[in-house]
């Protein structure tokens, strides 16, 4: 392996905003990590906490969730929906021994894909200082990762 | 066309282009700079209230930091003139921030030795030696020093008002000196190590 | 009483005198606890920033950790002077905006020991402080000798609207809180349209022809709207109006008379305190006959400030001395008719 | 990861595409198809094949083809966004005789080839990316697409010159058309102007003929005086709730006769028509040539409802047709489709303090100026000072208020450049005036523009670069006293001028609507940050929303001249016209569903849905989701805690195993 550790990552992106933000970034020829897996959801209130923890136990070692800034929700007020479960999604992780700033919500609108480049450069820089997650490493190892979750400093 | 003609033209393009000059400026500039965001509108030349007195107008000099001509901006009386005023800052539409980029230029002047006039460079210096000495500004120290330098029969005209001040109490002739100078002696020491350079 | 950790700056224990014994005065009856910072510096006015960067904000960012370590219930740093407040401000505020600045300053200051968050404090001014927390009303209310019959120019000047990162003011240019304040205290407040230009600055000491302009802007100006007295919250200000103004007027031959003085000295009339208390005859452009018409006796001057040579009726006489003499008003529209 | 070989695992065709070289060049595409077929082999992928197109018509019969004779029941395009080419292939595999949504589109283009540059990186990724679209499309369901029935009347919102273009268009279709203004006529910004741009045509002239048409047409039903207040529903079925206010005119008696407004004894400033700079009665008609004629109460300023007393208006009126009484009143329209033209807002020029505007005079905004220079103005067309009488000699004329400058509105206002112009051109014209202009950059892009600006140039208008600093009263000589002062920097000559002038006129921006945030959330449409609506598109989808069903046109957009907002409100009507002319609209099939059965009643989601569309049965005790409502945002999918609600096109299945599709090479490398 390469001396710097690159993470994967797993995006999730709402279908009106951030995902074609993820487009505008494309067709601006904007140049950003390529760590960033993206998913598609209609909307961030799609997003079920289960899918961030499926995300993290399969390997990934961060997730990012994207949607619409408050206020400019397709669907008028599901984003608050989002911000509610992101919020308690990282007490979540925190109580179980992951450092929540491996989850992360950021605001693009369909005009952002500057934004949502420099918000994923960004995102991908705190994950590698955070360094591998590597549940999925664990669970393969002795089917106990819920109990024993990866070591984390969570100071 | 002899090539003799044109040779002096292109050599002299070619030495005063620094196409880095802008970012350094914007570099050691406190803040944010913005300063690769100027659009030319002239809304601080249009501001200054001493523009007359400046050889280039703050616009004017921005133009010239981009296109690299680093003596001329740095050879400039545009900082010298600038009176921190910040009307140019709060009218500019791109947010930059002028008079703290002036500051810049006249630093960099300073360290590369290319003001043209030493009387406005000298002031600062010594405002800074008082300060630096005592911890605290000393008007008298700082007035006759600078008067006795560089305009020593304004010294003279001047004695008037200067002893005005003295006799109504609004100038010492003793500086004042704070207790923790050894502090500050430590603080700036270590500042003059650093250097902004992200 | 509220209370409020104090950077008085140097000018206050020196040319501008007067501001400082008018503001502990005037702080006790409207409320303001003012508690000095222990040992505080020089802010490095408009002269350390052009020099050399980081020790310019460490010198600043000093005054900053040392009110820091004395908060105590309190977070507000009040700074009466201009140029004090913006440096104040703008080290905040830059420290923040700028983390490497924030970076490089915190490493020269722990070489004293000391340390300094970006946004631990507020920086305000004392007039902030004046109409915000302790309000007009109350103003108002403390009034006993209204300045009923002074017109008064409010002079701000430019670093305390300007450039403004915390949106303190109500605008930049034409601000209304010190026209309130003065109309608080019963003055007569003239529509001044050069509230917010620039005094000079430094250049009184450096380019003296270029700020003797910009103090004929101000002083014709307030002259015109027959002002008896301009009235400013800046020592500088107050310093190149009042100490320069005769040489002002011997360099373009003109005769104006504009006695300047702190606001805190006049709110201190207003309050009733006996002039000689708030600095009154320190200026040397006599505030006298201003202060005549509202009938308060200023202590006889040292020194008279206008000009004595009455006799110039004819072509000024340009000071020799000074270099590229002029002797009138600019105008930069000369070139286009 | 344990691959169930031997199962029955449907059969998945991959499709790389190289997208000419957009995609080939970062991302190998012949590595990207072998690896499908030989490691995703074991998830079920029988065929993969690249091709330089796959877009094109000779791209699509390949997977036709395959479709048919390999039998396969799922297929995976590796190729550009799925909003730009989902339809295609779905349409490709419906041709095939396979349900359209068993073919998914794995972007490898905008997410992949053109964002990264490390060929071996980008390989990788593209890799993940068709494992993820491999995984999740053997989870699709085939799905029906639903289709609902349009109603064919047409609501447009705003009266102004947008809004009548798309009422006019449809009505002149023979259908109909309710034209909802909240002003007591329609016309808008329009009917304020003088002349227009480049040509100098009377605005009144060009626009009055259509505004009579519009008032008069048989199929437009004009709801003046009136807002929308509420909207429910759906493309093809929307149910409008329209709030009409009280005109205090029984407008079934009233004959247009204007004895009210001459008898009315109360003048008050009409900061509305006038811009401010006139007066107007309480009991007014906007303007001679309101559409419709009936005038209005200003009720708040009017002696009758203040002091009880006065009714000069009623004792007047030939026909009785003064009604005190009148009270709000409410209605509710059906429609199909919804138009929304609402226009803009002038920027508050006082905010830029340095201008000097409401502090000095003589300082006027460019809609004070229009109404100045109208004939049936407040001046009747003489341009004079504040005191209405002088002519000034001098004018300077301030381009960019409130625009392109970050401590207001970062954007370009795109007309002031040429109104600063025709400004220019009728001060000339009127008083003889020299006229300075003072602009950043002049911009006169559009037909015949940049020729007008040459005429200004030849009528001798003094043009200055440079934005101006400030313009101030307090003079710095004789020459400046009296004046005001324009300070500026004249960028060309590099040098600060002063220009003492007699009178400013300030070209002010546009700005959203103030309340163009409460009015997207009423329709639903997005709104950007700084306040305009957004399109579909911003090329090739201008006048239409991220919501079916309602257009948009004009300055809601942001700021256009008259020719653009004309032409979006016709294209705007085109885009009703034609799903008018479908009958019916087909809807993407995903929508949410409660399973009855694993229903607990605990209603968490019924609070969740914006849409009202999860009915709760109480005699049930279980939820469930009226699918004409839902809009398929998938929250309530997510929320609930039995697992009882599953979503089309996005269940948890399909996501999860795109998950595990996503990080396969993460796994395989444990």
């Amino acid at each position: 392996m390469s001396e710097t550790f690159e993470p994967v990552i797993i995006g999730f992106t709402c279908n009106w905003c951030s995902y074609r933000a993820a487009d505008l970034a494309g067709t601006a020829r904007m140049k950003y990590a390529p760590n960033v897996r993206l998913i598609r959801l209609m909307c961030s209130g799609r997003l079920d906490p289960t899918f961030v923890m499926k995300a993290l136990a399969s390997g990934a070692d961060g997730v990012l969730i994207t949607g619409c800034h408050p206020g400019e929700c397709h669907y008028i007020e599901q984003n608050y929906k989002a911000l509610r479960r992101y919020l308690l999604l990282r007490r979540v992780l925190k109580g179980m021994g992951i450092a929540p700033e491996r989850v992360k919500l950021v605001w693009a609108s369909a005009a952002e894909g500057l934004k949502l480049a420099q918000e994923i450069n960004t995102f991908v820089e705190e994950i590698r200082a955070l360094g591998p997650l590597g549940w999925n490493r664990k669970l393969a190892g002795n089917g106990h990762a819920l109990e024993q979750p990866a070591m984390e400093v969570t100071a | 066309m002899p090539q003799t003609d044109i040779q002096p033209f292109r050599t002299a393009l070619i030495q005063e282009e620094d196409l880095s000059l802008l970012e350094e400026v914007s570099m050691k500039t406190a803040g944010v700079s913005h300063l690769e965001m100027c659009i030319q509108c002239g809304s601080c030349g249009g501001s200054c209230p001493p523009a007359e007195e400046m050889d280039h107008t703050p616009r004017m000099l921005f133009a010239m930091l981009r296109a690299g001509m680093r003596d001329a901006v740095l050879q400039s009386n545009t900082p010298w003139i600038c009176v921190s005023c910040y009307h140019c800052v709060v009218r500019c539409p791109q947010n930059v921030h002028i008079t703290d980029v002036m500051y810049t230029l006249k630093s960099m002047a300073i360290r590369e030795k290319k003001y043209r006039d030493a009387t406005a460079p000298e002031f600062s210096e010594t405002f800074v030696d008082m300060v630096e000495k005592y911890g605290r500004s000393f008007e008298f120290g700082l007035a006759t020093r600078h008067y006795l330098k560089h305009a020593p029969l304004r010294l003279v005209s001047m004695s008037t008002m200067g002893l005005g001040m003295l006799t109504k109490g609004r100038m010492s002739i003793t500086p004042k000196k704070i207790k923790g100078m050894p502090q500050l002696k430590a603080i700036l020491d270590k500042a003059k190590e650093l250097e902004l350079t992200s | 009483m509220s209370d409020y950790l104090f950077y008085p700056g140097c000018s206050m224990e020196s040319s501008a005198k007067a501001y400082y014994d008018s503001l502990m005065e005037i702080a006790e009856p409207l409320g303001i606890n003012l508690k000095e910072i222990e040992d505080w510096n020089c802010c490095g006015a408009t002269e350390y920033v052009g020099i050399n960067l980081i020790p310019a904000y460490s010198l600043i960012a000093r005054n900053l950790a040392l009110a820091a370590k004395m908060k105590n219930g309190t977070k507000t740093v009040v700074a009466p002077c201009s140029a004090c407040y913006l440096n104040l401000a703008k080290a905040d505020y830059y420290m923040a905006e700028r983390p490497a600045l924030g970076e490089k300053v915190n490493q020269a200051l722990e070489a004293g020991g000391l340390h300094y968050d970006p946004g631990t404090l507020d920086i305000r001014h004392i007039l902030d402080i004046i109409i915000n927390d302790i309000g007009l009303d109350v103003l108002k209310a403390k009034v006993v000798k209204p300045l009923k019959g002074l017109r008064v120019a409010p002079y701000l000047g430019c670093m305390v609207p300007r450039p403004d990162y915390y949106h303190r003011w109500s605008d930049p240019e034409h601000p209304i809180e010190l026209v309130e304040v003065l109309k608080a205290i019963g003055a007569e407040v003239i529509d001044f349209p050069r509230a917010t230009t620039c005094c000079g600055g430094h250049m009184t000491q450096i380019g003296p022809e270029t700020a003797y302009e910009l103090i004929r802007r101000l002083i014709s100006s307030a002259e015109k709207y027959k002002a008896d007295i301009m009235v400013t919250v800046c020592p500088m200000c107050q310093m190149n109006i009042d100490a320069y103004q005769s040489e002002t007027n011997r360099y373009f031959g003109t005769h104006y008379h504009m006695p300047i003085v702190f606001f805190t000295q006049l709110i201190g009339l207003a309050l009733g305190f006996p002039p000689e208390k708030l600095g009154f005859g320190t200026e040397i452009t006599s505030t006298k006959a201003a202060l005549a018409r509202i009938g308060v006796e200023i202590p006889e001057p040292v020194e008279e400030g206008a000009p004595r040579r009455k006799k110039e009726e004819g072509l000024p006489m340009p000071p020799r001395l000074l270099k590229n003499v002029k002797g009138k008003p600019r105008n930069t529209e000369e070139a286009e008719q | 990861m344990s691959a169930e070989s031997g199962s029955k695992k449907p059969r998945v065709g991959v499709y790389v595409c190289h997208c000419g070289t957009n995609i080939s060049h970062t991302v190998d595409v012949e590595q990207v198809r072998e690896w499908a077929e030989k490691t995703l082999g074991a998830e079920g992928v029988v065929i993969a094949r690249d091709y330089k197109f796959m877009c094109s018509s000779l791209g699509q019969e390949l997977i036709e083809k395959d479709i048919k004779e390999l039998g396969l029941e799922r297929v995976v395009v590796a190729a550009c966004s799925p909003h730009l080419h989902e339809l295609t292939f779905r349409g490709a595999s419906k041709r095939a005789g396979l349900n359209p949504y068993l073919t998914e589109l794995a972007s490898i283009r905008e997410q992949v080839s053109w964002v990264h540059t490390d060929k071996a990186v980008a390989t990788e990724k593209a890799k993940a990316v068709v494992a993820g679209a491999v995984e999740r499309v053997i989870k699709n369901e085939p799905l029906e697409e639903i289709r609902v029935p349009i109603h064919p009347d047409t609501l447009v919102v705003g009266g102004g010159i947008a809004g009548i273009q798309a009422a006019l268009e449809i009505a002149n279709a023979g259908f109909k058309v309710y034209l909802v203004e909240r002003e007591p006529s329609i016309g808008g910004h329009m009917a304020q102007f003088d002349k227009t741009f480049p040509t100098l045509d009377c605005a009144a002239c060009i626009l009055t003929p259509r505004m009579f048409e519009a008032g008069t047409h048989p199929n437009i039903e004009l709801l003046t005086w009136s807002e929308v207040t509420h909207v429910a529903g759906y493309v093809g079925n929307f149910t409008v709730t329209v709030k009409k206010k009280p005109r205090y005119v029984n407008t079934d008696l009233c004959t247009g006769c204007g004895i009210c407004v001459e008898k009315c004894p109360k003048k008050v400033v009409d900061d509305v028509y006038e811009a401010g700079l006139g007066y107007r009665k309480v009991v007014y008609t906007p303007f001679a040539q309101a559409v419709p004629k009936y005038p209005v109460i200003d009720a708040p300023n009017c002696t009758y409802f203040q002091k009880g007393t006065c009714k000069a208006c009623e004792k007047f009126c030939p026909t009785n047709a003064i009604d005190f009484t009148q009270k709000e009143e409410y209605v509710t329209i059906q429609v199909g489709n919804i138009i929304l033209a609402t226009g803009y807002d002038l920027f508050d020029a006082r905010r830029v303090s340095n201008y000097g505007y409401g502090r000095l005079a003589n300082v006027f905004t460019s809609i004070e100026f229009e109404r100045m220079s109208n004939a049936a103005g407040p001046t009747g067309g003489n341009i004079v000072l504040r005191d209405g009488k002088t002519q000034p000699k001098t004018v300077g004329i301030i381009h960019c208020v409130g625009s392109r400058d970050k401590n207001y509105n970062n954007y370009c206002s795109s007309i002031c450049c040429m109104q600063s112009l025709k400004f220019a051109h009728l001060v000339k014209e009127r008083t003889g005036a020299t006229v300075y202009e003072f602009y950043i950059d002049m911009r006169t892009p559009m037909k015949a523009y940049d020729e007008f600006y040459q005429r200004v140039l030849e009528e001798g208008t003094l043009f200055v670069r440079g934005k101006v600093a400030q313009v101030t009263n307090a003079a710095r000589n004789e020459r400046e006293e009296g004046k005001l002062i324009i300070q500026v920097e004249d960028t060309l000559a590099g040098k600060q001028r002063r220009i003492p002038v007699d009178m400013v006129i300030l070209s002010i921006g546009m700005e959203p609507r103030h309340d163009a945030k409460e009015t997207s959330h009423l329709f639903g449409v997005g709104c950007s940050s700084d306040g305009w609506f957004i399109e579909k598109h911003p090329k090739l989808d201008p006048v239409s929303t991220m919501t079916e069903g309602v257009m948009i046109a004009g300055c809601a957009t942001g700021p256009k001249d008259i020719p653009a907002s004309v032409a979006q409100g016709a294209a705007a009507a085109a885009r009703v016209l034609n799903k008018i002319m479908q009958k019916e609209v087909v809807l993407e099939p995903i929508k949410a569903s409660i399973d009855q059965e694993k229903c607990s009643g605990c209603r968490i989601c019924n609070g969740l849905c914006p849409f009202n569309a999860i009915l709760f049965h109480e005699d049930r005790m279980v939820s469930e989701i009226n699918p004409a409502l839902c809009q398929g945002c998938g929250t309530c999918v997510a929320a609930c805690p039995a697992g009882a609600i599953s979503g089309t096109g996005f269940s948890n299945e399909q996501i999860l195993a795109q998950i595990d599709g996503l990080l396969m090479d993460v796994n395989l490398a444990v």
